[in-house]
């Protein structure tokens, strides 16, 4: 027993590196192989992570694992508690439904000579992902928040076609930027307390407090770690890089980029809420109003944006935008309500998003791949499934009961009501705003591709037949956005719990 | 109970006769045969109501529409007078519709409907609460809508519409009224004197009632032609058939008297109207009416229109005998609604008459009309005398209690301003009636006597219009018993 | 009998109507089937009101404490009775009328999934339920108002998508508010809140009602928010008729009823700014309609304007705030559902048959199809509120009401007025098609020539039943007045 | 304030650098000017690392002739993240310079607004 326990202990870690050598293993062979490792290795994290996930679950206390052979505080440790092994759990399998989903695109997108290097940096993606989601040393958070970086601009540049190539130097440049002052905000932070792991330098942090040093530079180094990790996870003002690179990159990227890397740097700030600074410091320092307000504008101005966009792509990425909105807002609540809400908002998108993207790409095939709306008449009927898919994911968006979108619209009002008076009418009038506006572009659209008339003849009788791989993803997909909707109480309390481990 | 029996089989015998009428149009082909039967139905009704008349006063809950409402028939005086007025009147019109519907087309739909307004009519004078009012008042209008307008041109058409939608405000002012009345308890069937007083659930909303009472007085007296809501009657009289616009001008106006009198008189009690605003705005009212209708009528050159307007003035006679508010006004008003019917009944008759024979309607074509068509004529002037108002004739009884009622009320300037009105608009009744008898016997030059042929017409037209001529004159001679019957019910009626 | 059997008239049409497309069958079997199955459904839900269980059903829990349950009390049960015997007959008529229509498959589908879904509202134990199947309503009837697919006609579908969608949402944050502040979210007569929860919100509490009035308002038309129903009139007529007179239109009202009378309570809200405002809403909306509805020549579309006005009917007798105020709401409800539902059939029918849609082109038809003529000057007159109609003793209880409650508040007596413009207006716009085509002018028949006939008995049989019941219970409301009043004291 | 700025001097000019290096990665439009901004910044924090962890005259943290006392040596984290950053910062300006390179070939020029005119020109035809 106590041996199956080290053994589970292992996992995290193992997952990571499992990635890493995956993705150095694909290196020589040829695509398809590299396709075969990726899944597998995939499949075999979310195993992994789901078998810690239920080990910390019924411990009910989070581990540590120490890497390398220095003990804190100085060497370089993981840490799983509930909610970091549910999110990786979470995480693998939206990724795996999103390879599965968009395997046959990625093939046709991508040049033949290039596939295996596209799924090195998958590998390399999940496991800085895994990194990210586990890591309990800040230095570590950065290392792999650059990694995720790289890997992910390289999924982007990887399709060969000049809007993805500017795309990737603007999401390159913002993320850069972030990501320095995240870097600078470390060093900050390093300087004070003198740690780089979690719980020590939080301990240093709550005595620095209770002496009251510091204060001016504590509130500059939350100001640079809070922007440069928002900047990252494009919140409303920093978010003009993601429309085009979610909209223009091979569909699996572009739902893996928009439903987990963005949501991996938001994890990474609560987590340095929680574990290092201290969510009552964060509180003080008023820098969570901020993001408050920025939410809010992401929710409405993302919203707008997605109404003017062009194209289905760009009117989902710039719906992600609206959703990140959510997600600050939540975290701006500066309530645990709020935060359970965020995170379980984050889940919600991470599932719905990666939905949206497969099915816009299925109906998108059988409108001729033109990038314009009118195409996409009456294409639910030519791809049932994805016309199925959309709809699931668009009404899940708008917030219909029994779909996940629904209850983290439940979570958030309710959480907006025990948050500050000033707060609480302002929040709800903006996310009933906001869910209209969802409805006016999401719904525009399905009536749009439910419309059997005026279809354009040259799709008249197009039809597709998705492989079997894509078919699962998707049904996977809504039925995960189901689970969410229905059984969600068991999920909160998870959240719950997890955020109390945090501390 | 037998008076229950006896009330349905008066009011629903025009009624479903009439609705057969409509649902088999034109089936009849024997036009003598369909007349008899009409007539016959008509003399029953009118035997019914009479004999429901000799009953003791009585009421009668027909139905509980809900449980506040009920439909109550009642028999009192006021229900007498008016019900038997409406019987004699809508026969006699109805024998003369005999002959004057021939150049008429679709004349089965215009008998239909107008033996359903006679059953309307009579379950109308006996309704025995407002809700009841009401009800008979609102499918009076409807059903009198075909009779207005039966010729179909477009004129007709606009005038029915007009007429409707006049009624129908009106009839939603006075449902105002109503509404507020039976929240304040007069739920009850009407009694002499009114009731409001009494209860303790009127106490204490004084001013609220009398605005209500304004309204509801203006409402109804949308039917009777009073200024400001007259606009309908001078329009939609003429356009109908002369006997429908006989009828309508002799009795349906009436109705919206008999409404006001129902309301003040017998539910909320002219104690409390007696020297308040209402009364004063009301007095005034039927003054303008008075007025402005005769002088209308007096520039007025169609003869229906100028008939019409003589109505709109004449009813208003009878609303301001009521606004006095004491006995002698009631008298006066009470004579002058049946005089007047007579009268006016009469005087369309004889429009009628002229236009079925010659096809004139202008006062200006009837010069030298007398020598055509003497007796008709004849039947026009005394009539013209009565309404006039020139002694011994009945006008001059009503008018002189009106006068005497106005002048009772002591309130400083309508007491004499009144009586003057009334003067003056007689002379302007002269003034619009007179010279076209006068003219009418005495063409002078230019006149072509050897073109004159007699145009008299036949029986069925003339012994209406003599009967009703008759009645007027009769009436004028020997009023005693009549009067006395009148002061009686106005004597109970206001203590 | 036992609870479970509520889920089966939810159920029952929802799967059966999801069913329809799969098994392509020819039109006559399937309509023998959907009108078995909804006959069913119907007797079903009428056995359910007739033996009915106390308890309620929890089809599953949510989440904290919301579940989705159903649940019939008094007024569902009115609401239930409504819907269950309207609906077949609409059916019925819809089979004809859509005869000659394309893609009637489907059409029907949704059809028969709105009547389950309307079931459910009216079914709903608690606001999370009826909030869920107020959105599932909009959605599966916003398919009957796109159904003829003309540019038109979508563009009117999406107008009522968004403006009910965005109603939700609104309505959502009363959700929030009363899942927070109240004691439980279950309907319960006199309202759930509860003073100590609320605390010193109770003007952020007042502003919420307002919001979610609009927000559940969308759907009842209110102002400003009416819009979308006029539009929405291009649908089919059973559509038209049906979700614009009887199921969306009288869910919006019903919902609003929930809200009133058993979330917020009447108690907490009289006498506050806020119902001077709720009830001014409904007065605009009342006056706005029945004004337009004037101005309007096609008659559809005039029908629907009356609809607005009348739903604030509805509206202004529950924001009396009294238990007068929601009888006489229920009463119109009822009422107006009937008569309403008569005057726009025989819209449809005239339509149908002789492809007539503007007033001015009715000139004379009663004389070509005098059956759906009388069944439309009957329900007309009803509807203007004459005496001896069904529609006059709704109105009667309306006045009654608000004249009750202008002994407190004069501002009510405003109400009665209104109520009696708009009977005139409605005079206005109702008469002149009657006697149009009753009565037209000399040489206007321009039908003389033309073969116009009454509709066939499916048509017809609807059309003379709505009839007969307005007139009956104009004549005898009493039995009704008495369930409806049982209904107010939450006896029933 | 001067002596304290003074004595942190190091700091000073790192956090200055940084603000440089910052403002040229973000306002400038030219690529290559970019990645040189993107390059001082890191370099900026490099530098702030560093001077944190110097103490004064003492070793580098690297085991000499013997001498095994810790305070011999100056702090060694901060130059292990120093080592560690410059390789994420070569990697990133690898990527970067790739990139550019990339660019330059599709629309021959450097300067992002171009490229971006150039670009949707490209789309319309």
């Amino acid at each position: 027993m106590n041996l199956a326990r080290n053994f589970v202990e292992n996992f995290p870690c193992f997952s990571i590196v499992l990635c890493m050598v995956a993705g150095i293993l694909s290196t020589p062979i040829k695509g398809n192989h590299a396709k075969r490792i990726t899944l597998l290795v995939v499949i075999l994290v979310t195993c992994m992570s789901a078998a810690t996930f239920l080990y910390v679950v019924s411990t009910g206390t989070s581990f540590v694992y120490t890497m390398g052979k220095y003990p804190a505080p100085w060497g370089n440790e993981i840490r799983a508690g509930v909610l970091e092994t549910m999110l990786a759990t979470v995480f693998s399998l939206v990724m795996l439904f999103s390879l599965l989903g968009g395997m046959d695109h990625v093939f046709k997108d991508i040049p033949e000579e290039k596939i295996n290097l596209y799924f090195i940096l998958v590998d390399l993606l999940l496991s800085s992902l895994l990194a990210i989601i586990y890591t309990n040393d800040l230095f570590t958070g950065y290392v792999f928040v650059e990694i995720n970086t790289i890997a992910a601009c390289g999924m982007i540049m990887i399709r060969k076609i000049g809007r993805s190539l500017v795309a990737a130097t603007r999401y390159m440049v913002m993320s850069l930027i972030g990501s320095g002052l995240f870097l600078i905000g470390l060093a900050m932070l390093y300087d004070i307390t003198g740690h780089l792991l979690m719980e020590n330098a939080h301990l240093v942090m709550n005595q620095l407090v209770q002496e009251g040093k510091y204060s001016v530079p504590l509130l500059v180094i939350i100001s640079f770690i809070t922007v440069g990790l928002a900047i990252k996870s494009g919140l409303y003002p920093f978010h003009s890089w993601m429309p085009d690179a979610y909209g223009y990159s091979t569909v699996s990227s572009s739902s893996i980029l928009s439903s987990l890397v963005s949501k991996s740097y938001i994890i990474l700030l609560i987590k340095i809420f929680y574990r290092v600074i201290g969510f009552d410091n964060i509180v003080n320092s008023k820098i969570v109003d901020v993001l408050f307000v920025f939410g809010l504008a992401g929710m409405v101005m993302g919203s707008v944006g997605a109404i003017m966009a062009k194209d289905i792509y760009r009117m989902i990425a710039f719906s992600s935008v609206a959703q990140i909105g959510y997600v600050y807002m939540g975290i701006g609540l500066e309530t645990e309500a709020g935060m359970v809400a965020a995170i379980f908002h984050i889940l919600t998108h991470a599932i719905t998003k990666s939905l949206l993207f497969l099915a816009a790409k299925g109906l998108n095939n059988v409108s001729g791949r033109k990038r314009v709306f009118y195409a996409l008449q009456g294409s639910a009927f030519r791809n049932p499934l994805a016309g199925v898919a959309f709809l699931v994911g668009s009404l899940s968006m708008v917030g219909i009961p029994m779909l996940s979108g629904f209850i983290s619209k439940l979570l958030f009002a309710t959480a907006a009501l025990g948050a500050a008076r000033e707060k609480v009418l302002i929040t709800l009038i903006v996310l009933a705003v906001s869910t209209i506006l969802n409805a006016i572009y999401f719904l525009h659209t399905v009536v749009r591709i439910y419309t059997p008339v005026h279809v354009p003849e040259e799709f008249k009788n197009v039809h597709v037949r998705v492989s079997k791989g894509a078919a699962l993803a998707v049904f996977s997909l809504i039925c995960m956005n189901f689970i969410l909707g229905l059984l969600s109480q068991p999920i909160t309390d998870l959240i719950q719990v997890g955020i109390a481990m945090f501390a | 109970m037998t008076a229950m029996y006896l009330f349905l089989a008066a009011m629903l015998l025009p009624m479903l006769s009439g609705l057969f009428l409509l649902f088999f149009q034109g089936k009849l082909k024997n036009r003598t045969l369909k007349c008899i039967l009409i007539f016959l139905v008509m003399a029953l009704t009118a035997g019914l109501t009479v004999r429901l008349m000799c009953f003791e006063d009585y009421q009668l809950v027909l139905w509980h529409l809900t449980d506040k409402l009920d439909i109550l028939v009642r028999m009192d005086n006021m229900t007498r007078l008016f019900a038997g007025m409406t019987v004699t009147a809508w026969t006699l019109g109805g024998v003369f519709a005999f002959e004057y519907m021939k150049h008429e087309e679709k004349e089965d739909r215009y008998f239909g409907f107008y033996l359903i307004v006679m059953g309307v009519l009579i379950g109308l004078d006996h309704a025995g609460n407002l809700i009841t009012l009401y009800l008979f008042f609102e499918l009076m209008t409807l059903s009198s809508l075909p009779l207005v307008l039966h010729t179909l041109t477009h004129d007709a058409v606009m005038a029915g519409l007009k007429y409707l939608f006049y009624s129908v405000a009106g009839a939603f002012l006075a449902l105002f009224g109503i509404f507020y009345l039976y929240a304040h308890g007069a739920g009850l069937p009407f009694c002499e004197g009114g009731y409001l007083m009494v209860l303790d659930a009127y106490s204490g909303s004084g001013k609220m009632t009398l605005l209500v009472l304004m309204l509801m007085i203006v409402g109804f007296g949308t039917k009777a032609g009073m200024f400001p809501l007259h606009g309908w009657l001078p329009t939609a009289h003429p356009v109908a058939p002369a006997p429908a616009s006989a009828v309508l001008s002799g009795i349906i106006t009436k109705s919206g008297v008999l409404a006001i009198i129902r309301v003040v008189f017998y539910t909320v009690g002219a104690d409390v109207l007696r020297g308040s605003w209402v009364q004063y705005t009301w007095m005034t009212l039927a003054l303008i009416t008075v007025f402005m209708g005769s002088m209308m009528a007096y520039k007025e050159q169609v003869l229906k229109k100028r008939l019409a307007y003589s109505t709109v003035s004449q009813v208003s006679y009878i609303l301001f005998g009521l606004s006095v508010l004491n006995q002698d006004g009631m008298v006066g008003a009470l004579s002058h609604f049946v005089f007047h019917s007579v009268v006016k009944d009469c005087l369309f008759l004889v429009a009628g008459v002229i236009i079925y024979k010659t096809g004139k309607k202008t006062v200006k074509e009837l010069t030298g009309i007398g020598k055509e068509m003497p007796i008709t004529m004849w039947c026009f002037t005394l009539v013209s005398i009565t309404l006039v108002g020139i002694p011994p004739t009945s006008g001059f009884i009503s008018k002189w209690y009106l006068a005497e009622g106005s002048l009772q009320t002591g309130i400083g300037g309508y007491a004499w301003f009144g009586p003057v009105v009334l003067l003056l608009s007689a002379m302007l009744t002269a003034g619009y009636l007179l010279p076209i008898s006068i003219q009418s016997f005495f063409p002078g030059e230019g006149y072509h006597y050897q073109e004159l042929r007699k145009k008299e017409p036949n029986l069925l037209m003339l012994i209406p219009m003599l009967l009703f001529t008759a009645a007027a004159v009769v009436f004028g001679m020997f009023p005693g018993r009549f009067l006395g019957f009148l002061q009686m019910t106005a004597a109970d009626v206001i203590r | 009998m036992s609870s479970v059997y509520l889920v089966l008239p939810v159920v029952l049409p929802i799967v059966g109507g999801a069913l329809m497309p799969i098994l392509h069958l020819p039109d006559k079997k399937r309509n023998l089937l959907l009108e078995i199955l909804v006959l069913l459904t119907s007797a079903i839900a009428l056995l359910c009101v007739y033996r009915r269980p106390e308890a309620g059903f929890t089809l599953f829990h949510l989440t904290g404490n919301l579940d989705f349950a159903l649940r019939l009390d008094g007024l569902g049960s009115v609401f239930t009775c409504l819907i269950a015997i309207l609906w077949p007959l609409s059916t019925l008529y819809a089979f004809e009328y859509m005869r000659h229509e394309e893609r009637t498959t489907s059409f029907f589908a949704f059809y028969t999934m709105t009547y389950g879904v309307t079931m459910g509202i009216a079914m709903a134990e608690n606001l999370v339920t009826m909030y869920l199947f107020y959105e599932l309503l909009t959605l599966v009837s916003v398919y009957l108002v796109m159904h003829p697919m003309t540019k038109k006609a979508i563009r009117a579908s999406r107008t009522y998508l968004y403006y009910s969608i965005g109603g939700a949402a609104f309505a959502f944050i009363s959700l929030i508010f009363v899942i927070v502040f109240g004691d439980t979210t279950d309907f319960i007569l006199g309202g759930v809140l509860n003073m100590e929860k609320i605390g010193n919100n109770v003007s952020t509490m007042l502003f919420v009602y307002l919001l979610s009035f609009w927000g559940f308002g969308v759907k009842a038309a209110v102002f400003p928010f009416q819009g979308w129903l006029p539009k929405a009139s291009v649908a089919p007529t059973p559509v038209t008729a049906l979700l614009h007179a009887v199921a969306v239109v009288k869910s919006g009202a019903f919902a609003l009823m929930r809200l009133t009378y058993y979330c917020f309570g009447p108690d907490f809200i009289r006498g506050t700014w806020v119902h001077f405002a709720v009830m001014s809403i409904a007065m605009l909306s009342i006056i706005y309609g029945s004004t337009m509805a004037v101005k309007e020549t096609h008659f559809k579309r005039r029908l629907a304007f009356s609809t607005i006005s009348n739903l604030s009917y509805i509206v202004l007798a529950l924001t009396m705030m009294s238990p007068l105020g929601l009888l006489a709401g229920i009463s119109h409800l009822v009422f107006h559902a009937v008569m309403k539902i008569g005057s726009f059939f025989s819209a449809g029918a005239i339509l149908h048959q002789s492809k007539k849609e503007y007033v001015d082109e009715l000139d004379g038809l009663a004389k070509k199809m005098p059956f759906v003529f009388t069944v439309f000057t009957l329900c007309g007159l009803s509807l203007i509120g004459i005496p001896l109609f069904a529609g006059f003793v709704s109105k009667w209880n309306i006045a009654a009401a608000a004249m009750e409650v202008g002994e407190q508040y004069p501002y009510a007596y405003m109400a009665v007025m209104v109520l009696l413009y708009s009977a005139l207006m409605t005079a206005v716009y109702i008469l002149t098609v009657a006697i149009r085509a009753w009565f037209p002018d000399r040489g206007k028949e321009l039908h003389s020539n033309e073969k116009i006939t009454d509709p066939n008995w499916e048509m017809k049989l609807p059309l003379g039943l709505f009839a007969i019941t307005v007139l009956v219970f104009g004549v005898c409301s009493e039995p009704l007045m008495q369930v409806f009043r049982a209904v107010v004291q939450g006896t029933f | 304030m001067g002596p304290n700025l003074w004595a942190n001097i190091d700091e000073v000019a790192a956090v200055i650098l940084f603000g440089i290096g910052f403002t040229t990665l973000l306002l400038h439009k030219n690529m290559i000017k970019k990645i040189i901004g993107l390059n001082i910044m890191d370099t900026a924090v490099y530098l702030f690392l560093a001077a944190m962890g110097y103490v004064d005259n003492r070793l580098a943290p690297i085991v000499e002739n013997g001498v095994t006392d810790v305070d011999a040596y100056i702090n060694p984290i901060p130059s292990g993240l120093v080592l560690t950053g410059i390789v994420v910062s070569v990697s990133v300006t690898a990527l970067m310079l790739s990139l550019t390179i990339r660019l330059y070939r599709k629309y021959h020029s450097l300067d992002l607004d171009e490229i971006l005119i150039r670009m949707q020109k490209e789309e319309l035809t």
